[in-house]
């Protein structure tokens, strides 16, 4: 594998920590220039990211090293397939949701816009700080900045539920963090003296059963970001945010560095010798099942919209856990395309819901009949959504959902293979009564006006289109995540 | 806070006291380098001496004699005197009061020089040794208005 | 027995300590506290002092008609110069503490320390 | 100056305390600028002593020619010299600070008399850390106590008696410490710290000298309030005005703690505190249950100043903590710690005195909406809370990790999840500080003052803001070219 060196992965992360400069420097006033920096910052940062995609194609790495604080704790960065292709669909995203967060806080007039943005880029900078980091050190530190930025995102509204509600964010989070993931860290540092990933894990073969296991488990505990139950609850708590950050942050972004954390941890801190020598995947695959059916049981009694699609989030956010956990190759490529397919799928969904939020004032399922005449570019997007979530042929989510069978095939478990089926039913049994209400139930009369956004109503329908895309033509994705298993 | 109590007695054995006092005083404190005694030592019994002068009068009569600013250059020069040898020490290219290097600018050898230097230290250090003994006296039994100067 | 009656200085050293210990502890009234800590205070003077006597030894100060000097015959002189120091030390927080009573006594109107919570309780 | 800077920064300080009195007599407004102008001057000598000690090792001065081990000596190794850089560096910002803030504490008439014991405190502290005679030591540590005891007494109402029970507890201390000296003479005839090096390693099984040692740690450990003994500290930090709480919380447990390493790992060699006494293991319990007990505690108070006493407390732990493990991580981290525990708790501590300048308050409720009136100083104030919970890259994190990678590495677990648990207290706290400061909005109450603290106070609380980030960033260095030859040798 060959080596270049070259600045692009610090530029890729600088690029947004320079717009929300430029973002908190210019202001309320000159509201237009400042989303002119927001839109610049996100072009020019997914031109960085995407401008790396060749190379890493072409089987090769970037390296660059930032700052050597102490001999061993390094501001790292090296990107490498997995690396990139997260952090790919993260900043193509930002675009997508920079159009429709103008459209969203103009139309609700929405207080500390500037905030918003400009704390918006930061929690983006450090989400491909994750993705490029080259250690666990450095990773450390961008998970934490992600948590600490997003903190006043959750907050926005200011109201006593909003704090709350983002109280038990950062809570969860940086607790966690602070306390288990900080100390699996160090601890594999005490062990191992070594804190890089590395293809084959960083473990001596000669590891003693109880510390590997007591490590893993620090790790999965610590890395509450991926949601995996019983630390899930922050995420529905972070929904009183306002709908773009809960699209692109809670949909894309700050879970899926969690679930991002999760796979560099299983695949590169331990590898899947170890794991598999010790029967570790059995247990961490055990949780996230539970995890998949449980949020999707409590999904079904949601009447709040947002909270539906969290934790629609949190048992779809298992399947990727699930495919690592099963350590099988076709797994593993299935939950990396599984984070692209649903990011696109997942936001698309929180994007209508937030522009029914907009338009309809809207929040709750039962509230919906017969919503789609009103607003029919929404609800076809939402549908296109809620299929890529269930596993439709032909949209994103069944590309995932196939390689994950067929590892759980190659596994030969057939525990697995029917903890996937059956949560494609609850899946479908949660979304499909809201297209039909939405479609066939009849409206009740409005005293206003219901009128789509055409900022929210367009990016909603290319990330639907998108999601379409990718179930037409898997085999770039495919490809992509193949690479990182060679 | 001290008044008068105007006893002749007292007074009279006062005024004849503390100038034998002082004067044993300053006798300990230029022995100090070379038999028992030394500044401190004789530092005190100065500072007796005034605060006998102090309980046999008043405050008044005392500060009218020796005032509170009178005091405090007392503290500062003793210190003065002392941090100034080792200064000059310095200056001679020695450690800080290594008075030997005195028999560079003295027509003196090195251990007499060293006893001069001794002496001129103690000098220093018995000065504000007394001004501070006063200096506690006086706050304590004015309840710190000494400064104010309501006695 | 040989602890007791050969060691004596240590245990009146300790027993000294103790008492003002005791009084720094136990006593309610500020004055008779910081009466504690000197008794404390001296003791300490004491031990230092004890721990350098000599039998039949002088002091060290060396006299001109005398020409062989034996260091038997003289007592150590440094725990008595150290103790020179310590008593400054003593005297000056003595000092501090009787400054700070006055400044309590005149807040207060009373040096008793139950007296005192008790007041600022009421404040409370 | 070169070799002279080890005792002209003690004597400058000492002379220029009672100086400043005499200054006061003539003319009031030369006070402060001679204050600061001294403070200034020890600073540089300061660095000029740690530039001679990282570029040419030890310097060793006899004080007064004569040779140790009977004469004073100075001695200053890497130790030292960092120590001295603190205590100088921090002396000369709250000086800074202190000009406007005192202004509303204390009376006009006695500033004079705040100057100069405050520099008495500040040629205290460093001749503590720069004698290498124990005897000398007790004095030094006496002159900052009583400075220290003084400067307590001058603050709020309550602070008088805070400081009487200061000095009580302070003076136990300081016997116990005599006591201590007083053994080791009995055994050993010297007073050298690298003669009684030389002395005592055939001593170790004797009785007299565990005596001692029993007796200076104890002595020590009242003197830097570690948990059960830390009675006399949150009051007196508490009620003391607020240039002398941030001085004096950020120096004074310091230089203790700097008194224990040379007692048990200069003075004593690091294998008689594991091997022949239990000592350390002694001290790593002791220091675990400070850490809990510190930061249960600081959860629960309302006044600000009093929970940051209690995390100091918490904070003099996680040192003590790390200098008992007995590896080379863990000695690290607690000196690292010693410079950034200083930096941080005595920024937060402005930080309390610049609200108590503006408001008159000081309570966790009144940082209410503080973004929109002191938005610099809540800035700093957000570097230095995401440092003191321990968040990557400020200054906080690298001692933490390496305090938490020393405890492991003894496998103390026990410990290592105290360091954690703390960290987590202080997130609660400071979260909710934060919370309060950003989400909040305050009904502007005509009668207070809200705005920007002025610059003379503004300027040191930024400068040790940045200070945290930049101390985070450099760290490396910082152990690299200082911390590492601290370390004892048997590590």
């Amino acid at each position: 594998m060959e080596t270049i060196v070259s600045p692009k992965p610090l530029l890729a992360v600088l690029v947004s920590l320079v717009g929300a400069l430029l973002i908190a420097i210019t202001g309320e006033r000159l509201r237009n220039l400042r989303e002119t920096w927001t839109i610049l910052a996100s072009v020019t940062k997914f031109g960085i990211v995407a401008s790396m995609l060749p190379e890493i194609l072409n089987d090769k790495v970037i390296e660059y090293t930032l700052f050597k604080i102490t001999s061993h704790l390094i501001l790292h960065f090296k990107v490498d397939a997995l690396g990139v292709f997260f952090a790919t669909t993260a900043s193509f995203l930002w675009i997508i949701t920079s159009f429709y967060s103008i459209g969203y806080m103009r139309g609700l007039k929405e207080h500390a816009q500037t905030r918003y943005f400009a704390y918006f880029a930061i929690a983006l900078s450090a989400t491909v700080g994750v993705a490029f980091s080259a250690n666990m050190f450095t990773a450390f530190v961008f998970y934490e900045i992600i948590t600490i930025s997003t903190f006043p995102l959750v907050a926005h509204k200011e109201t006593k539920e909003a704090k709350r509600g983002a109280r038990k964010y950062l809570t969860y989070l940086l607790g966690t963090s602070v306390a288990f993931q900080l100390t699996a860290i160090i601890i594999t540092y005490n062990l191992t003296g070594k804190l890089d990933f590395s293809r084959d894990g960083v473990f001596e073969t000669d590891v003693s059963y109880l510390t590997v296991t007591i490590t893993f488990f620090l790790y999965i505990a610590g890395i509450t970001k991926a949601a995996i139950m019983p630390l899930h609850s922050w995420l529905p708590a972070a929904m009183v945010a306002p709908t773009p950050v809960s699209a692109l942050l809670h949909a894309v972004a700050v879970v899926k560095a969690g679930v991002f954390m999760v796979i560099r941890v299983v695949l590169y801190v331990f590898g899947i010798d170890l794991l598999k020598s010790f029967d570790l995947g059995t247990i961490l695959a055990t949780i996230a099942s539970f995890t998949i059916i449980a949020a999707s049981v409590i999904a079904l009694r949601q009447d709040n919209l947002k909270l539906r699609l969290a934790y629609s989030t949190v048992s779809q956010l298992s399947y990727i856990v699930l495919g690592v956990a099963l350590l099988t190759p076709s797994a593993v490529i299935g939950s990396i395309i599984h984070i692209v397919a649903h990011a696109f799928g997942k936001i698309t969904l929180f994007f209508c819901a937030g522009s029914i939020y907009v338009s309809a004032h809207k929040t709750e399922v039962s509230q919906l009949d017969g919503i789609a005449k009103k607003m029919p570019w929404t609800m076809a997007a939402f549908t296109v959504g809620a299929l890529n979530m269930i596993g439709v042929p032909l949209v994103g989510g069944f590309v995932s959902k196939w390689y994950l069978l067929l590892g759980a095939l190659e596994k030969g478990s057939f525990e697995i293979l029917s903890v996937l089926l059956l949560s494609s039913l609850l899946n479908a049994g949660y979304f499909l009564p809201i297209i039909y209400r939405a479609y066939f139930k009849k409206s009740p009369g409005h005293a206003y006006e219901i009128k789509e956004n055409p900022f929210m109503a367009v990016t909603l329908t290319i990330t639907a289109l998108i999601s379409i895309v990718i179930g037409f033509y898997p085999n770039f994705i495919a490809s992509l995540a193949k690479e990182v298993l060679r | 806070m001290i008044r008068r109590t105007e006893s002749l007695l007292v007074e009279t054995v006062c005024r004849i006291l503390i100038p034998l006092i002082q004067l044993f005083a300053l006798y300990v404190i230029v022995h100090g380098h070379y038999s028992p005694g030394g500044g401190f030592q004789g530092g005190c019994i100065l500072g007796a001496s005034f605060i006998l002068m102090v309980i046999a009068y008043d405050i008044r009569w005392m500060k009218h004699r020796f005032s509170e600013k009178k005091n405090t250059l007392m503290v500062a020069l003793g210190v003065f005197i002392y941090s100034l040898i080792g200064f000059i020490c310095i200056f001679l290219g020695a450690e800080y009061l290594n008075y030997g290097i005195f028999h560079r600018i003295l027509p003196v050898d090195v251990a007499k020089a060293r006893s001069l230097g001794i002496l001129a230290v103690e000098t220093g250090v018995g000065i504000t040794v007394m001004a501070v003994m006063v200096s506690i006296f006086l706050n304590l039994t004015t309840y710190g208005k000494h400064e104010k100067g309501e006695v | 027995m040989e602890i007791l009656i050969g060691k004596y200085n240590y245990w009146i050293y300790i027993g000294l300590m103790m008492i003002g210990f005791y009084a720094m502890v136990a006593k309610k009234n500020l004055v008779k506290k910081v009466v504690g800590m000197n008794i404390f205070q001296t003791a300490i003077i004491l031990f230092f002092i004890s721990t350098s006597y000599k039998k039949n030894a002088t002091i060290p100060i060396i006299i001109k008609s005398q020409e062989v000097i034996e260091p038997i015959q003289y007592i150590n002189p440094l725990p008595h110069v150290l103790m020179l120091t310590a008593i400054v030390v003593m005297v000056s927080t003595f000092g501090v503490a009787l400054a700070v009573i006055v400044m309590l006594y005149k807040q207060y109107k009373t040096l008793e320390e139950d007296e005192i919570i008790e007041i600022l309780k009421d404040k409370k | 100056m070169g070799e002279h800077s080890s005792i002209l920064v003690v004597v400058i300080s000492l002379i220029a305390s009672i100086t400043n009195v005499f200054i006061a007599l003539v003319r009031k407004s030369l006070c402060y600028p001679f204050f600061v102008f001294i403070l200034g001057i020890c600073f540089l000598l300061s660095m000029d002593i740690l530039y001679t000690v990282i570029n040419f090792g030890t310097v060793k001065y006899k004080l007064g020619g004569w040779m140790p081990p009977w004469g004073i000596e100075y001695v200053v190794d890497h130790l030292n010299a960092f120590v001295i850089a603190i205590v100088a560096t921090i002396s000369f910002v709250v000086a800074i600070y202190a000009k406007e803030s005192i202004k509303k504490e204390i009376a006009k008439p006695r500033l004079p008399y705040f100057y100069s014991t405050y520099l008495l405190l500040v040629a205290g502290l460093i001749g503590i850390v720069i004698t290498g005679d124990i005897f000398n030591l007790f004095v030094f540590l006496e002159i900052a106590s009583l400075a220290g005891y003084a400067l307590i007494a001058i603050g709020e109402k309550r602070s008088v008696l805070a400081s009487f029970n200061y000095i009580i507890m302070g003076t136990i201390g300081a016997c116990f410490y005599l006591l201590g000296v007083g053994y080791i003479y009995i055994i050993t005839g010297s007073l050298n710290i690298a003669d009684l090096t030389r002395l005592l390693p055939p001593l170790y099984e004797s009785k007299v000298t565990l005596a001692a040692l029993a007796f200076f740690v104890i002595g020590v450990a009242i003197k830097i309030a570690l948990f059960p003994l830390h009675r006399w500290l949150p009051d007196s930090y508490t009620f003391a005005p607020s240039a002398v709480s941030a001085f004096a919380s950020a120096t004074v447990t310091k230089v203790g703690i700097y008194v224990l390493i040379r007692i048990s790992y200069t003075l004593f060699e690091p294998r008689f505190l594991t091997e022949i006494t239990p000592l350390s293991t002694i001290l790593v319990w002791w220091a675990t249950i400070a850490i809990f007990f510190g930061s249960t505690i600081a959860l629960g108070q309302i006044d600000f100043k009093r929970t940051l006493s209690y995390i100091l407390v918490a904070e003099v732990g996680y040192i003590v903590l790390g200098v008992s493990l007995g590896n080379k991580e863990g000695f690290i981290g607690a000196v690292l710690h010693i410079l950034n525990d200083a930096v941080m708790i005595a920024c937060l501590f402005m930080i309390a005195g610049g609200l108590f300048y503006r408001i008159g308050r000081r309570n966790l409720t009144d940082f209410t909406g503080l973004k929109k009136y002191m938005p610099i100083t809540m800035t700093a104030f957000l570097v230095t809370s995401l440092s003191m919970i321990g968040v990557p890259p400020t200054a906080g994190f690298f001692s933490k990790w390496y305090l938490i990678l020393g405890a492991i590495r003894a496998e103390q677990w026990i410990s290592a999840s105290a360091l954690i648990f703390s960290s987590l207290v202080n997130a609660i706290i400071f979260f909710k500080l934060l919370e309060k400061v950003y989400f909040s909005k305050k009904e502007a109450i005509p009668k207070y003052n809200f705005r920007e603290l002025p610059l003379s106070m503004l300027t040191p609380i930024v400068l040790m803001g940045l200070a945290v980030l930049v101390l985070g960033i450099y760290s490396g260095k910082i152990i690299s070219t200082v911390i590492e030859f601290t370390v004892p040798k048997g590590f």
